[in-house]
């Protein structure tokens, strides 16, 4: 009821806007001839850690493998923890357009456009690691069907092949539910683009769309539809991912409450995520208009929401832990809190736990630059989580002989950080060259649109 | 302004004009966009179609829209996807190159369930966009109604309303009038 | 067959091994070599090669077409006709050690030595091998072996080399060969033995001095003193209930060490109670012997000849000399209610006086004879060898050497550190050395001439019995090397003469029956028969001899330490310090790999406030050197052990400056070491590699043992520990069972912990040495390792030993999880994998509760080999190459090559006839593999065993490969007071 | 507003986007012909070799016995290739002037190898063994090809792994009695059913389960 009370006096679109103002407000930003300075730093640092990435992929393609700080016991390091982490990440976009398009959540029309495409460029990290984390990468279609003179199939028990279609399919999904609500901007673009060539590509990847009424008919319920099939989609994708680990036999890996909980906590991370984005974003655009503390404030909300999913979570594995009476388990979870990694653990703890705790304060709620310290350290609770997970688990697992350590090297960080350069700078493409904001949708949302009460009446039925 | 001038007949005409698609009426409000459209329909006129820069329910039933086809479209897609996955999985485990994988059956159709799960979404989305760019003819980068001066508004704040040429009641004089009468900013003639 | 004239034509054409291009010639199937033969003189090999296009390729996705590059057959152009290509060959030999040779089956793959196994019918090895022996083949391809006869470093012909020995020779004539000195290592070869006599026959001024720095001096000035003259003491440990240890690590080195673990592991087979033996170790540094006794008293080594005083006073051989300990009493309870039937061992390193002690105690309980039988030593000569060495550093310094001739060993690097050897050596007129590498020595030498491996050389040697054996040549020396034969030749008035030829003319006269089959059978078994010593009855001196240790050396200052220097356990004397698969052979207790290091007690450690590689600097009389700390539990407080071999200066590209220099501490008055160590802390630290970071099972029931009485009560205790599900609790009916169904069991009770099997398998299957970067990654690549866990308390604790081949799980974890089936079951019940068709997930490594499988992180396969090493490779087993999980498979190339034998003969496969590497290097017989599927089979009998257990069985992993737990075998007098202690 | 685009352009945009999803599956296709062709596999490719032997001329002409040269076929993995004393038994006694034999003569006078040209080679990763295929009846000609046809031999079949399961899975299809192993052109006796003569010989020879014979150990170490 709180939400109705803030709605009451927060909308979700400024009042005073038009059609007009706000298909030139968002569609200047795109067209605009000048690029603003703080574009060009951004998006020179993220090519520049990009550039770094790229080194230490090639050092790691000549080299091998072993120039990363995995070994035996710890087999996976740096690398599946962030491809969990990027993945993670990658829930929110589609989530937004989807879950709460079928909620007719109305507020999400202004978010939901860079939030999928940071779903895009997230899952194009991710999509990175299981390859370069590869012994012999150059092999990685192996994992893939197709007819070959070895007739040998893929093996279909195994959950990195679950992954490889449960990622790509995401990734394939997404794209689609990307584009297609782009179409209409697309068209206005080009009706607006001084340049011809502008006008062109516009034009070309607006496939001559014209606004017709039996064109918006079928449209609406393709894009329905889609939304109908990605929300199992969102579901599916962490839950095949979380199977990486619940398949094993590892203390820490064979868990039963991971698949719910990775959902939630791709959720979670996703929506951190967005949340670092959206504020700098709304302020360097000034787009306050538009991405209103509403949605701000609903965004935390579910933050909280999925915050507290993810501590109970935590919670119930440390239980069953204890409860399961299997001395390994219990070993692991004690070695998690006062092992050599101890500082993973209770770091995830305060981020994930005790830091959203601060979103019950409406004050914090509201508070632009309050959110975003939040959502910065969640996003590294989440990322730790997936290196406890990981890691902790498999550097002390059966027999005690075969305990190790793992310390990450040069090449682990430069390609992490490679990759979130990368991401930065993808990004910072598609604010320039895209409206990332869904403008038809916007329209719909301003007074203009309202109806008389006759055709209002009918609408209802 | 009235549909006489808005063809300037002392102007030389081009020496061959392309044939006529149809009638255009620019609208300022949605609203007017919607009775238009149902008073067109209720003077009998079909072949229009209306354009507008967002999608508008009200006029699905202004202008008597058929439903569309795209549900079963998609199922089908599903169908197809869920078949191809569990048919290639169980035929590479069981018939094709049956081999023990940690004393699990050959046919452990538990691990069949994600990959199966996966290829029906992918099949189904793919059937439905296609399925909407095809059923809406798209792409069609060239369509006559470009031609219309001002059209590139449609995709702004105004609101178009077309009557083809091809439809049986159309008559240019008496068309172009009729839609002067519905509040038309501009009627324009537009050319194939 | 005639092996004898196989051998001929090899060696007598040495040109034909003359280029890499004809060696891989001789028929061979080349795929096999080249898959041997990786890095080529590119250093870009095949299959990275493919790799490369491979990546370019990825690009356009044409990954899949891969070409096989173009490749020649060149066969023979007259094949031997007992050469069938593709078949190996085996060969009889024997390596010699100290003096004391084992005798060895060498495989041979056409014309080139792979792989080195135990000769049954030899007494020292009966089928098994040790370490040592096993890694002979990396030293026999060594890259950095000395290639060519040099004289200053300056490349000369053999017949300079000879003309320059004859103009001293002549020189040496005049004099009646005063000034003319030869330096060996221990001589155990009759033939070498009788050249040396002959010469200084000839030349009566010669001298022949022996020296190396593990030898038996106070062996034999133990016997002496006890027998009246030095002889050999045979242990027959088989016959003996009650054993007692003095500091001996009779289990892990020294003559016939091998037969001792194989009669001792004989008799603790819990099912024949009285059979069950009893060891008693009393010993300063914790050792594999320390590690299978019952009791254990960690004493310091000074300490020892109280003991056995008191030992001996409560067994009636001379007075005790102070009050006996509990322990002492127990022992000697247990030695009296057990005579003739038990054994007391002093250990090598331990002074005369002990020596003679344990005489007249076995004496006293009438075990010399029975136990212990002494007989003719095998050494030619036992003089003591420091005295030896004394003299001839004297004669040098004196100026009284005008030649030496070094045949063998490193005397510049193993001598004691107030031996002034390689000073002394400048003032020699001609210096000449042999020896298999440019070392320490041959830098101070004039003429450094390649010496023959023996693998490349015929010799004749003698086991720890004087069983004699004819050392044959399996491959024409790889650099014309050259024999101490040749060499002694060369000194007499025929200069020519081969190896072979002396080695048989000395034996001509000395064979029974027909000489030419007489010599066949004898190459043919690889021993002589009837050639062992016979057992010599002495009048033995009973009583005690009186003590002159404790005057040798007088009590020093309070807080000094006891210092210990051993050979050290994997590269001994230095000598393997370049042999990659030794120097990362895991030490069998402390798990340390590429370095050694000063071990201390925990308690001492405490102390002086130090910790694990804390580098300090030790001081004993008056020298220094320094060296990091290894805290090692078990260790005798207020002592330190450091083992000898490590900081050589000239080893080569991997032994050269690793570790740290004990011969620089050592003296030769107390080679063994002494009291009077000082430790301080520099503050510095130095990384040590170990292979096994955690040392403690955390309560888990992974080696599972109980004594001899809990065992009777209750016989299936090892199932009483953890519950494990029945088999046919599963929701899936299991696959069918083919014709076979391999599986393996072993014996924890028997296990020694000796290694022996880690290096077999590692030889074996082309398993790549990783260096000490990656061990100390955690990336070291054995396929089989063998855990030490400890129990008990840190100063004394009870040490278990449990080698870790792959489970071979009937549900393995790892298969499951390969996204690509690399690894998958076969019908027989192997867990394959595929190298080839790997993508390296590391998936399964994770997912395996054994981590028994191991990642290419790198290239290893070419990393360290250098192109001479493409011979030693298993032509049978794929190389692997970077990104490739890689494991054990029970050596499937065996199982597969025996069952095509069977199959070809029509019949099944028998019982014993594949045997997997590291069963076949087991001295303990701990491994035995076999078939499931035939109910008489020793892998099913042994299964049957009430103490059989399958690790981590609770996971529901069903391994193939079970345990058998340990039984041990404690005095209930000791028993008690042992649980107050832990 | 003017267009931007011409008429054509409908069409254009329309054909190219099924242009493109028909390419990608051509070029599919092309790389699995690619792979599977003799560019890769050199299958049917004749070799030229250092000397200009001729099975056709003496298997097919003379019909020496393969065992003759191929010494250890029937004993070891290695099917054996012939010592140059091999041709000299023979060609010690006739064709001493032929030129083609020159560099037999060499070789053997200078007890130099002849550097053949290796036709049929599996990756090092593959362990095939001649001898046992030998005695379950696999006849030469099934792998070989009609050698006693090929003045230059090549390489009859794509020695791929999808070609060796093929009879690994069926062996019956290709299992012939042991008498007839080295006959080249052997025919199964006519009007017989090929499938059961072939499960009656499988038994006969005691072939082991396909579960065996499509283990990976089989062939891989």
């Amino acid at each position: 009821m709180s939400d109705r009370r803030e709605s009451r006096y927060v909308p979700v679109i400024q009042p005073g806007h038009t059609f007009a103002s706000v298909t030139d407000k968002i569609s200047s930003i795109v067209l605009s001839r000048r690029t603003p300075r703080f574009w060009v730093v951004g998006f020179g640092i993220g090519f520049a850690l990009t550039l770094g990435m790229l080194y230490a992929i090639g050092v790691l393609f000549f080299r091998g493998i072993g120039v990363w700080g995995v070994n035996q016991p710890v087999g996976w390091g740096f690398a599946i923890v962030n491809f969990v982490w990027w993945i993670g990440i990658g829930h929110a976009g589609t989530l937004i357009s989807a879950i709460l398009l079928l909620l007719r959540q109305e507020w999400r029309t202004s978010i939901n456009r860079f939030a999928e495409a940071m779903t895009l460029f997230a899952v194009a990290q991710a999509g990175l690691y299981p390859i370069l984390h590869l012994g012999r990468p150059w092999l990685a279609y192996w994992l893939l069907p197709y007819p070959n003179t070895m007739a040998l199939w893929p093996q279909w028990r195994s959950p990195l092949v679950w992954d490889v279609f449960a990622v790509s399919t995401y990734a394939t999904v997404s794209l689609l539910f990307w584009y297609v609500g782009l179409i209409p901007d697309l068209a206005t673009l080009r009706d607006r683009a001084r340049k011809k060539t502008a006008q062109i590509i516009y034009g070309m990847l607006a496939m001559g769309w014209r606004g017709s009424a039996m064109h918006w008919h079928r449209y609406e319920m393709a894009y329905l539809l889609l939304a109908g099939i990605a929300t199992p989609l969102v579901v599916s994708v962490h839950t095949v991912v979380s199977f990486d680990f619940t398949i094993g036999i590892i203390p820490g890996w064979h868990s039963t409450i991971f698949p719910p909980y990775f959902v939630a906590g791709a959720i979670y991370g996703g929506f951190a995520m967005v949340l670092t984005i959206a504020i700098p974003l709304r302020s360097l655009y000034h787009l306050e208009d538009f991405v209103t503390l509403r949605h701000l404030r609903n965004m935390a909300k579910i933050l909280l929401a999925t915050g507290l999913i993810v501590g109970y979570g935590y919670m119930i594995e440390i239980f069953m832990s204890w409860y399961s009476g299997s001395p390994y388990e219990k070993y692991m979870t004690w070695n998690r809190m006062t092992g050599p990694y101890w500082p993973a653990f209770w770091g995830l703890m305060l981020c994930n736990i005790v830091t959203p705790q601060f979103l019950w304060f409406r004050a914090i709620r509201s508070s632009p630059l309050g959110l975003w310290i939040i959502a910065l350290i969640v996003n590294v609770g989440m990322w730790l989580e997936r290196f406890v997970i990981v890691v902790t688990s498999l550097h002390r697992d059966f027999l005690p002989s075969s305990w190790g350590m793992y310390f990450p090297t040069k090449f682990d960080w430069m390609t992490y950080v490679g990759t979130i350069g990368f991401f930065v700078a993808l990004f910072f493409l598609f604010i320039r060259f895209l409206p990332m904001i869904s403008i038809f949708e916007m329209r719909t949302l301003v007074p203009e649109a309202e109806l008389a009460p006759a055709d209002a009446e009918r609408k209802e039925q | 302004m009235s549909a006489e001038n808005a063809r300037q007949p002392d102007s030389p005409a081009p020496p061959e004009r392309p044939p006529l698609y149809g009638l255009v009426a620019e609208f300022e409000s949605p609203q007017d966009l919607i009775d238009a459209a149902r008073r067109a329909r209720e003077q009998g006129y079909q072949k229009m179609d209306a354009y507008t820069p967002y999608p508008i329910h009200e006029l699905t039933q202004a202008l008597a829209l058929p439903r569309t086809k795209l549900p079963i479209l998609v199922f089908i897609g599903g169908a197809l996807g869920a078949g191809t996955a569990l048919l290639m999985q169980w035929f590479a485990t069981v018939v094709h190159y049956p081999i023990n994988v940690g004393g699990r059956p050959l046919a452990s159709w538990p691990s069949y369930i994600p990959i199966t799960f996966e290829l029906t979404v992918l099949f189904a989305a793919g059937a439905t966009v296609l399925g909407m760019l095809g059923l809406n003819g798209l792409p069609m980068p060239y369509h006559p109604i470009f031609n219309a001066p001002r059209f590139a508004l449609a995709s702004r704040d105004r609101f178009f309303l077309c009557i083809e040429a091809k439809d049986p009641m159309f008559e240019l004089e008496k068309t172009s009038r009729f839609l002067a009468t519905l509040g038309a900013r501009v009627v324009s003639e537009v050319d194939e | 067959m005639n092996k004898d004239k196989q051998l001929l034509p090899t060696y007598e054409r040495p040109q034909y091994w003359r280029s890499l291009e004809e060696l891989r010639g001789p028929g061979l199937v080349t795929e096999r070599d080249s898959a041997a033969a990786l890095a080529d003189a590119a250093g870009l090999d095949r299959r990275e090669l493919v790799k490369y296009l491979g990546v370019s390729f990825a690009m356009a996705g044409l990954t899949a077409c891969t070409r096989q590059p173009t490749e020649k057959i060149v066969p023979y152009v007259r094949q031997p006709e007992e050469i069938i290509p593709g078949k190996p060959l085996f060969f009889a030999t024997a390596m010699s050690l100290s003096g004391y040779a084992t005798g060895l089956l060498v495989e041979s793959h056409m014309g080139r030595p792979t792989k080195a196994e135990g000769n049954p019918l030899h007494p020292a090895s009966l089928g098994a091998t040790d370490a040592f022996s096993q890694a002979a083949l990396y030293d026999l391809y060594d890259p950095d072996r000395s290639q060519s006869i040099t004289f200053l470093d300056e490349i000369r012909a053999w017949p300079a080399f000879l003309s320059a020995i004859r103009v001293a020779l002549e020189k040496a004539r005049t004099k009646k060969g005063d000034g003319l000195h030869i330096l060996t290592e221990t001589v155990g070869s009759p033939t070498l033995g009788a050249q040396l006599l002959a010469l200084l026959r000839d030349l009566p001024g010669a001298r022949w001095h022996q020296w190396e720095p593990n030898n038996r001096d106070r062996v034999w000035a133990g016997a002496a003193a006890a027998f009246g003259q030095p002889v050999e003491t045979i242990l027959r440990v088989d016959r003996a209930d009650v054993i007692l240890s003095l500091d001996a690590d009779f289990l892990a080195c020294g003559p016939g060490h091998l037969r001792s673990v194989r009669e001792f592991s004989a008799r603790r087979r819990p099912r024949d109670r009285q059979k069950f033996n009893r060891l008693y170790a009393v010993e300063s540094t914790p050792s594999v012997t320390g590690a299978c006794a019952d009791h254990r008293l960690p004493l310091r080594a000074w300490d020892v000849e109280a003991f056995a005083r008191s030992v001996a006073g409560l067994v009636g051989a001379g007075s005790a000399a102070q009050a006996p300990s509990d322990f002492a009493k127990a022992v000697a309870e247990d030695l009296k209610s057990h005579r003739g039937k038990s054994l007391v061992i002093a250990g090598d390193d331990q002074p005369a006086p002990v020596q003679a002690l344990a005489h007249a105690i076995n004496a006293a309980l009438g075990n010399v004879g029975q136990t212990l039988i002494t007989t003719d030593p095998v050494p030619v000569r036992t003089e003591s060898q420091i005295d030896s060495l004394r003299q001839l550093v004297g004669d040098m310094d004196k100026g009284l050497v005008d030649t030496l001739i070094i045949l063998g060993g490193n005397p510049t690097f193993t001598a004691p550190a107030d031996v002034p050897f390689a000073h002394a050596l400048e003032k020699v007129g001609l210096r000449i050395h042999l020896g298999t590498h440019q070392d320490e020595t041959s830098a101070h030498c004039h003429w450094h001439v390649p010496e023959a491996h023996f693998l490349e050389s015929w010799s004749d040697a003698r086991a720890f019995d004087g069983t004699a054996s004819i050392v044959q040549p399996l491959i024409a020396p790889l650099y014309r090397g050259k024999t101490p034969h040749e060499i002694l030749a060369a000194l007499s008035d025929q200069p020519e003469r081969t190896s072979h030829e002396i080695v048989r003319d000395y034996w001509r006269d000395k064979l029974s029956g027909d000489f030419e089959s007489a010599w066949r059978q004898a190459l043919h078994d690889g021993v002589i028969a009837g050639t062992a010593f016979s057992p010599k009855a002495l009048a033995v001196w009973k009583s005690a001899p009186p003590s002159n240790a404790s005057a040798a050396t007088p009590e020093t200052a309070a807080g000094s330490l006891e210092i210990r220097f051993r050979p050290d356990p994997t590269i001994y004397d230095g000598r393997f310090a370049n042999n990659g698969w030794l120097q990362e052979l895991p030490k069998p207790i402390s798990k340390l790999t590429w370095d050694n290091a000063v071990m201390l007690a925990p308690q001492t450690a405490k102390r002086l406030a130090l910790t694990n590689e804390d580098v300090v600097k030790l001081e004993y009389r008056g020298r220094s050197i320094e060296a990091p700390v290894w805290i090692q539990p078990g260790h005798v407080e207020d002592a330190a052990t450091l083992h000898f071999g490590y900081g050589r200066t000239r080893a080569g590209q991997l032994g050269t400056r690793i570790g740290s220099n004990a011969n620089a501490l050592r003296t030769a008055d107390a080679p063994a070491g002494d009291r009077g160590l000082q430790i301080t802390k520099t503050g510095r630290t130095y990384s040590l590699a170990t292979t096994q970071q955690h040392d403690v099972m955390e309560g888990r029931a992974l080696v599972r043992s109980a004594t001899l009485e809990e065992f009777e009560r209750q016989p299936k205790f090892a199932h009483e520990i953890v519950e494990e599900p029945e088999s046919d609790l599963t929701m899936y009916s299991s696959f069918p069972r083919q014709e076979y169904a391999w599986a393996m069991a072993i014996d924890l009770n028997a296990c020694t912990g000796c290694n022996a099997c880690v290096v077999a398998c590692q030889a074996e299957n082309n398993i790549p040495f990783v260096g000490k970067d990656q061990v100390s990654r955690g990336r070291a690549m054995h396929w089989l390792r063998v855990d030490r866990y400890y129990s008990g308390s840190p100063d004394n604790p009870t040490t278990h030993h449990q080698p870790l081949p792959c489970m071979q799980c009937e549900n393995a974890p790892c298969e499951l999880v390969c996204p690509v089936g690399a690894t998958v079951h076969s019908a027989e019940g192997l867990n394959d994998m595929v190298y080839n068709r790997c993508v390296g997930t590391r998936y399964c490594g994770n997912n395996c509760p054994y981590k028994v499988r191991h990642f290419n992180f790198y290239h290893y396969s070419t990393k360290f080999r250098a192109p001479s090493m493409r011979m030693l490779a298993n032509p049978d087993v794929t190389v692997r190459w970077r990104g490739v999980m890689e494991k054990c498979t029970y050596c499937v190339q065996r199982i597969n090559e025996a069952k095509i034998t069977a199959e070809k003969q029509d019949r099944r496969v028998r019982d014993g006839e594949i045997v997997t590497a590291c069963q076949q290097a087991c001295p303990a017989e701990a491994i035995v593999f076999g078939d499931l599927a035939d109910s008489e089979s020793r892998v099913v009998r042994r299964k049957a065993s009430p103490t059989n257990y399958s690790l981590l069985g609770e996971l529901g992993t069903r391994p193939r490969t079970t345990y058998l737990a340990e039984v041990g075998n404690p005095n209930p007098a000791l028993a008690a007071a042992e649980s107050k202690r832990s | 507003m003017a267009q931007i685009f011409h008429r054509s352009t409908n069409t254009i945009s329309r054909v190219s986007i099924f242009g493109a999803v028909f390419l990608v599956a051509l070029l599919g296709w092309l790389f699995y012909t690619l792979e599977a062709s003799p560019y890769t596999t050199q299958q049917n490719v004749a070799r030229e070799q250092p000397v200009q032997f001729s099975h056709a001329h003496h298997v097919g002409a003379i019909g020496i016995d393969c065992r003759y040269c191929h010494t250890s076929v029937e004993r070891a993995a290695f099917a054996g290739i012939p010592p140059v004393k091999t041709c000299m038994n023979c060609h010690s006694q006739i064709w001493l002037q032929s030129s083609f034999l020159a560099p037999v003569r060499d070789a053997y006078r200078d007890d130099r190898s002849i550097e053949w040209v290796r036709v049929h080679d599996l990756p090092d990763f593959v362990y095939f063994d001649h001898s046992i295929h030998i005695n379950k009846g696999i006849g030469c000609e099934s792998c070989h090809g009609r050698v006693d046809e090929m003045p230059l031999v090549w390489q009859a079949s794509r020695l791929q792994m999808g070609w060796c399961l093929e009879c690994h899975r069926h062996p019956e299809k290709f299992i012939r009695p042991k008498s007839e192993v080295f006959t080249m052109g052997w025919a199964p006796p006519e009007g017989i059913n090929r499938e059961a003569y072939g499960l009656a010989l499988m038994k006969a020879y005691n072939l082991r389960d396909r579960s065996v014979l499509e283990s990976c150990s089989t062939c891989h170490r």
